[in-house]
């Protein structure tokens, strides 16, 4: 919890007009979710839960990878352990869910430290690699504890009968969990991106020799980043094994989530705010809609257009725009030309 | 070098272009047909891409046939099924989350996904949103013991796949063996199987050996197969999945094990068992939800064999159990709907409980917790490179050839 | 005043595999002093600014820093005991402006503010100072060399430093574009702060050094005032090769 | 004792199969810094070709895989020129997407061609073995192994000896430095991306002779060679030999000696012990450090 403490103080006294703008906008959206959380059916309700998930995970995966250049290949470790602590404690010890949902954030902030000492000295695909190899790791630590965590057979949490503690939200009430969640993670980096936190974190990003001679404690920096990173994902996690009801270490330590997080952050612009936020509600968006209408080929044309997306934006959606305002130059030919051999 | 590029870039472009098929879209339905559309989400892409193309092609022809077929009417229209697909990439949350989107849209049937975990998923949310869903591709007992009442599963549970191969073998095998490993897979379906058949082993007084576990999909079983070499086992029982079941019979050949038998489940009915694994796969035992030469009888498929024959003119290949699975789903859907004239799914799911009927996929009942106790297994065996039926006896086409001499 | 230099190494080294990169570098600073520190390529200087500032561990000796032994420890404690320094190869942060890069040091300095609000204001001043008004919305990667070294030595005001180690600054400046950064030097040596500089150029060395410590191969050769270290025929031999040597003597 | 022989040999051919897989991508990742995710659906693709080629003309797969390797060689030099060479110069991760994306692509096509088919190429000697002592010795393993030590001195000798293969290391080193001695960067690159898809052909028809293949296989296969790579270190011909037999060995050992189950889990936890001490592989130099960023 020390991490998020350390977060939040970078908000105090920004009271420009800006911030009411933007306070005000955030009102608006909230608004906006709460009507059509009546409009929607079940069925779609869940599916824009999907995106709120992915809003949030992305946001979580941006404040490591896309702040503080760490790519993270095995950030699905931390769903996975959030999950699965979020099962056990449910299930074996009947603790409430609104009892888990933090502790199960905790839980992954606090590996994610003791992981990140090691792990964080190394660089590029050294520690994308790594990473990946914790999750593979601990998917199969899962899955060889049988009588903790069901192993392979997966475990279910109670939602009915007497060990049920907190009765299950159903399609509405997860909708509004994941709004919160996605909220919170906004929040966060939010604060992260502009306070002095956030941006000793890019200056890691940028050079961690630099960075570490202005006087930024660089391992201490990248560990809280981790592990704040850690606790939205398994935060993240937890909310979704509650919705899942059962759930599998295959499923909870899927790769396919990780690269997501990734796909969306650097599609829409990593490293800022609004960029993984259009991410995830782009491509989960154009994912689910292709899956949808294009039963046998959406794979096909979800790829095309991540292949078009990466060739022409290579930096990602904000960020071109960016780049474009201060050029004024949109041209995506100039821009192929700036990334090609 | 720079020409070779460009052609092969055309042959990607043109081959990318020819796979983009447009799905044909069912026809409108005239004024005096009533259309109840059935929604399936399958495994298109993904872990489980096969077995749900196999699932999706039961369900076609069964759809085929019985709108062909069928002069059962619903308020005086005659009645007609449809059937939406969806795709779950193999994935048990995208595969709850499709039946909630049919939901939405009124679809309150379902026929299952294809694997136990994305089945288990959908269950609990068939439950939540009162739909009624009958199951052919999720067989673990886990599914059934949560109270759930809305699923009912045509397959038998998955404590009878090792059984039924233990039991032929007792019945069957002369001499009969005295040993018998269990290897098997660490999921979740293949620990309840390879339980189930160890009970039924001691039981019938094998010596038992084992169980070894490996990874699940994993391709290299040699450690499992290592462990139990010196033992020198009559019976290798595999409780697997393709790949594993694939790699056991060749990792054994190059380790020099020979038991008299193997027997696996799942892998060796699968039509690829045979052509993958050539003269290797002669006489190996496997356990089938359905051969075509199970008994029963009715008017849509009429026997297994008439299924089969069928379904080989439809598709171009040979009916696979997980195709009759799928029909068999779909065909006691279809069986509720007529009964009870209607597509309530509450009036359905009490069709479904006390439906009992003869059909080509055996007999199709429902115990009260939705699964389907009432079926044997049937065990098969390959003979030269043909999926034989040797148990129950009654059924058999060929006698067990044992020991195993090769 | 105190007694206690500002800055002191007692047989400073370190070892990379068989090669003693530094050895054996003992001296000491004190406040309000400009050192400068010069050698030939390869005698030592980057590694000895990295050795001082906690960016390579020492294989021996020590370093201290208002008489406290702050041998071995981490860049950032350093930096937080008021050391500054900047790289030889500029290291700016690339995808901030010009104005965020400062406010990222304004902001980590042991008494800074804590609020961006402030320190982005902050940063305007330090601009200014090092020459580079009116650049502060524009991104490192646009800036000409002569002001991608400003904004490295601007970074490193932006610390707050009482002792500041300048690694080749002026490099590839022309000589124009020198005179601001020494007369900055001058400015900062009246407020007090302490400055180091590692240069190539003799030039701005003589003009603004107190004092010199000549490196070569990794060691002291000698130290003491300016010219009279020029003058030197040991150095001029070291640094400038025998035969400049040579010819210096012979045009004496 | 016999049992530790037999199966320690088996660790060494299993790991000599994984490095075959991996020789191309460590390659690709050593010499472009670019982490082809579409690697293992190369080795899928190759595979099927070989597959495809022994079921036209009843082509043995050890001939069968240099039809593979010509195919993929030039769907691996159209990718990195027409696509991969676009982005070279982006940011460091995106590469990671857009083979990604490729993977998806190439995965998926090979799902409506070959209808996701279990595979598996058959041979008349196909899973023969024979016996030195008491340890059995699977022929074709044995072949594939030796056909992994083969590629790796081969791939060594080019590098070292041939004009090409000198500006490929000399592009890897240092891409503005070769530009200026009249290296074509942007066809270096695409050549050694289609060397590297060349090999994964050839590992994938070994794959389909020993075992079974499908598409969905294609994600385990990238793994492997990602976990490979990093343990045999870049910068290093040898590094994917090393690092598969390392793996090849421990996963063997961990099967016999430990739960069967626990063989992934080791397999990783070697992976971060091995990254956390020796952060540059067993025998992989200072690449990165060495190499000339630009």
């Amino acid at each position: 919890m020390t991490t998020m403490n350390k977060g939040i103080q970078g908000l105090k006294g920004k009271g420009s007009q800006r911030t009411m703008l933007e306070g005000a906008l955030v009102l608006i959206v909230i608004a906006l979710a709460l009507v059509i959380r009546t409009k929607l059916p079940g069925g779609e309700l869940r599916a824009v839960s999907t995106i709120f998930m992915f809003i949030a995970l992305s946001q979580a995966w941006n404040i490591i990878g896309g702040f503080t250049g760490y790519a993270s290949f095995g950030q699905v470790v931390f769903f996975g352990m959030g999950g699965y602590f979020t099962a056990v404690v449910m299930l074996k010890f009947h603790f409430s869910f609104w009892l888990a949902l933090p502790l199960a954030g905790v839980f992954a902030a606090v590996f994610a430290a003791l992981i990140g000492q090691p792990l964080l000295k190394l660089k590029g695909h050294y520690f994308a690699i790594a990473t990946l190899g914790v999750a593979e790791g601990m998917r199969e630590v899962v899955i060889n504890l049988p009588d903790l965590t069901g192993g392979g057979a997966g475990i279910s949490v109670p939602i009915a009968g007497t060990f049920a503690k907190t009765q299950y939200l159903g399609d509405a009430g997860f909708y509004l969990l994941f709004l919160g969640l996605a909220l919170f993670a906004v929040g966060i980096g939010t604060l992260v991106s502009r306070n002095k936190f956030g941006y000793g974190l890019r200056a890691i990003h940028q050079n961690e020799d630099a960075a570490a001679a202005v006087g930024i404690n660089t391992v201490r920096s990248k560990v809280m980043a981790y592990s704040l990173s850690a606790f939205i994902t398994g935060v993240v996690g937890a909310s979704y094994v509650f919705q899942q009801v059962t759930i599998f270490p295959e499923r909870l330590f899927d790769v396919e989530i990780t690269v997501l997080m990734i796909m969306m952050v650097v599609i829409g612009g990593s490293g800022t705010v609004v960029g993984p936020l259009l991410g995830a509600i782009g491509l989960q968006f154009i994912s689910e809609y292709l899956r949808e209408h294009f039963t046998n080929v959406h794979t096909f044309i979800l790829a095309a257009i991540i292949i078009l997306a990466v060739i022409l934006i290579p930096q990602g959606a904000v960020n071109y725009f960016r780049e474009g305002r201060r050029t004024k130059d949109y041209s995506l030919l100039a821009n192929i030309r700036r990334y090609r051999l | 070098m720079k020409k070779t590029p460009r052609t092969s870039a055309a042959i990607i472009a043109a081959s990318c272009l020819a796979v983009f098929g447009i799905n044909a879209i069912p026809a409108a339905s005239a004024a005096d047909v009533v259309t109840i559309t059935l929604g399936a989400s399958v495994p298109l892409t993904g872990s489980l891409a096969k077995e749900g193309l196999l699932t999706k092609e039961g369900y076609q022809f069964c759809q085929e046939k019985v709108n062909a077929l069928s002069t059962a009417t619903i308020g005086g229209k005659q009645k007609k099924i449809d059937i939406v697909y969806q795709d779950d990439t193999s994935k048990p949350d995208v595969a709850a989350q499709n039946l909630s989107k049919f939901n939405d849209k009124g679809i309150k049937l379902i026929l299952s996904s294809y694997g136990s975990a994305n089945v288990n998923a959908q269950a609990a949310v068939v439950e939540l949103n009162k739909q009624t869903m009958v199951d052919s591709g999720g067989a673990d007992d886990a599914i059934f013991n949560k109270g759930y009442t809305r699923t009912f599963n045509v397959m038998s549970p998955a404590s009878e796949y090792a059984t039924s191969m233990v039991k032929a073998i007792s019945e069957m095998a002369k001499p009969k063996p005295v040993t018998m490993a269990f290897l098997s897979a660490d999921d979740g379906f293949s620990k309840t199987v390879t339980l189930g058949g160890m009970k039924a082993a001691t039981a019938l007084g094998f010596t038992v050996i084992g169980p070894q576990y490996f990874p699940n999909a994993t391709s290299d079983v040699s450690a499992a197969l290592n462990k139990i070499k010196a033992d020198k086992p009559d019976v290798i029982l595999g409780s697997v999945h393709f790949v594993e079941g694939v790699a056991m019979i060749k990792q054994a050949k190059e380790l020099g094990i020979t038991p008299k038998s193997f027997a696996q489940t799942v892998a060796p009915p699968i039509l690829d068992f045979a052509t993958t694994l050539g003269p290797l796969a002669e006489n190996v035992l496997g356990s089938s939800q359905w051969s075509s030469v199970v008994k029963g009888q009715e008017k849509y498929f009429g026997k297994a064999s008439n299924y089969a024959s069928e379904f080989l003119a439809r598709f171009g290949h040979e009916a696979t159990y997980h195709n009759a699975e799928a029909s068999a789903a779909c065909l006691a859907m279809v069986l509720a709907i007529e009964k009870t004239k209607s597509a309530d799914a509450d009036k359905i799911k009490t069709a479904l409980s006390a439906l009992d009927v003869q059909s080509f996929f055996g007999r199709i009942k429902f115990d009260s917790t939705g699964q389907n106790t009432f079926k044997p297994m049937v065990v098969i065996q390959i003979q030269k490179g043909k999926i034989i039926t040797v148990w129950p006896r009654a059924i058999a086409q060929a006698k067990m050839i044992w020991p195993y001499v090769k | 005043m105190s007694t206690v230099p500002i800055l002191e190494t007692r047989g400073l080294g370190r070892r990379f595999g068989a090669l003693d990169a530094v050895s054996d570098v003992s001296f000491s600073v004190n406040q309000g002093e400009i050192l400068g520190v010069i050698g030939p390529n390869g005698a030592g200087k980057s590694t000895f600014i990295n050795l001082v500032t906690g960016h390579i561990k020492p294989t021996s000796g020590q370093v201290l820093i208002d008489g406290k032994d702050m041998t071995g420890q981490a860049p950032w404690d350093i930096a937080r005991a008021g050391v500054a320094r900047t790289f030889q190869i500029v290291k700016p942060f690339n995808g901030m402006t010009v104005r965020q890069n400062i406010a990222v040091g304004i902001m980590y300095e042991s008494h800074g503010t804590n609020r961006l609000s402030v320190a982005l204001e902050q940063a305007e001043a330090i601009l200014e100072e090092v020459g580079l008004g009116g650049s502060g919305d524009r991104m490192p990667g646009e800036l000409s060399t002569a002001d991608i070294r400003r904004l490295e030595f601007a970074k490193a005001l932006a610390t707050k430093p009482r002792l500041l180690l300048l690694d080749e600054v002026m490099a590839g400046l022309r000589p124009t574009e020198i005179e601001p950064s020494l007369e900055l030097i001058r400015t900062l040596k009246a407020r007090g702060t302490t400055v180091i500089v590692v240069e190539h150029v003799m030039k701005a060395i003589v003009a603004v050094s107190d004092r010199v410590l000549v490196l070569a191969q990794g060691k002291v050769l000698m130290q003491g005032g300016a010219h009279e270290v020029l003058a030197d025929p040991r150095v001029i031999e070291v640094y400038l090769g025998h035969r400049y040597a040579k010819r210096q003597k012979g045009n004496a | 004792m016999d049992t530790f022989l037999q199966v320690t040999a088996y660790g060494l051919l299993q790991g000599g199969l994984l490095a075959l897989v991996a020789v191309g991508f460590s390659l690709v990742w050593g010499i472009m810094n670019i982490v082809n995710l579409s690697h293992g659906a190369f080795v899928i693709l190759g595979a099927y070709i070989a597959w495809e080629v022994q079921g036209w003309f009843g082509l043995d797969p050890f001939l069968g895989m240099f039809v593979s390797a010509i195919v993929l060689f030039c769907v691996g030099y159209v990718i990195q020129r027409y696509l991969i060479n676009l982005i070279v110069n982006g940011p460091v991760f995106i590469t990671l997407l857009l083979t990604f994306g490729i993977n998806m692509a190439l995965i998926q096509g090979m799902n409506l061609v070959f209808t996701a088919d279990f595979r598996s190429i058959q041979t008349s000697y196909g899973s023969n073995s024979f016996e030195i002592g008491n340890i059995r010795i699977p022929l074709v393993r044995l072949l594939a192994f030796l056909l992994a030590i083969v590629i790796t001195f081969a791939l060594v000798a080019f590098v070292k000896r041939t004009r090409t293969g000198i500006s490929i290391m000399a592009t890897g080193m240092d891409r503005g430095a070769a530009r200026l001695m009249g290296i074509r960067a942007r066809h270096v690159y695409a050549l050694t991306f289609a060397i590297s898809a060349a090999l994964a052909g050839m590992a994938g028809t070994m794959i389909a002779t020993i075992e079974t293949f499908d598409p969905s296989k294609a994600g385990k296969f990238t793994l492997m060679a990602f976990v490979v790579a990093v343990l045999g270190g870049l910068g290093n011909m040898y590094g994917a030999l090393v690092g598969g037999l390392l793996i090849g060995l421990v996963e063997a050992w961990a099967g016999q000696y430990l739960s069967g189950t626990w063989v992934n889990g080791i397999a990783f936890l070697v992976l971060i012990l091995v990254l956390i001490f020796r952060p540059n592989g067993l025998v992989g130099k200072a690449f990165y450090a060495a190499r000339v960023e630009i």
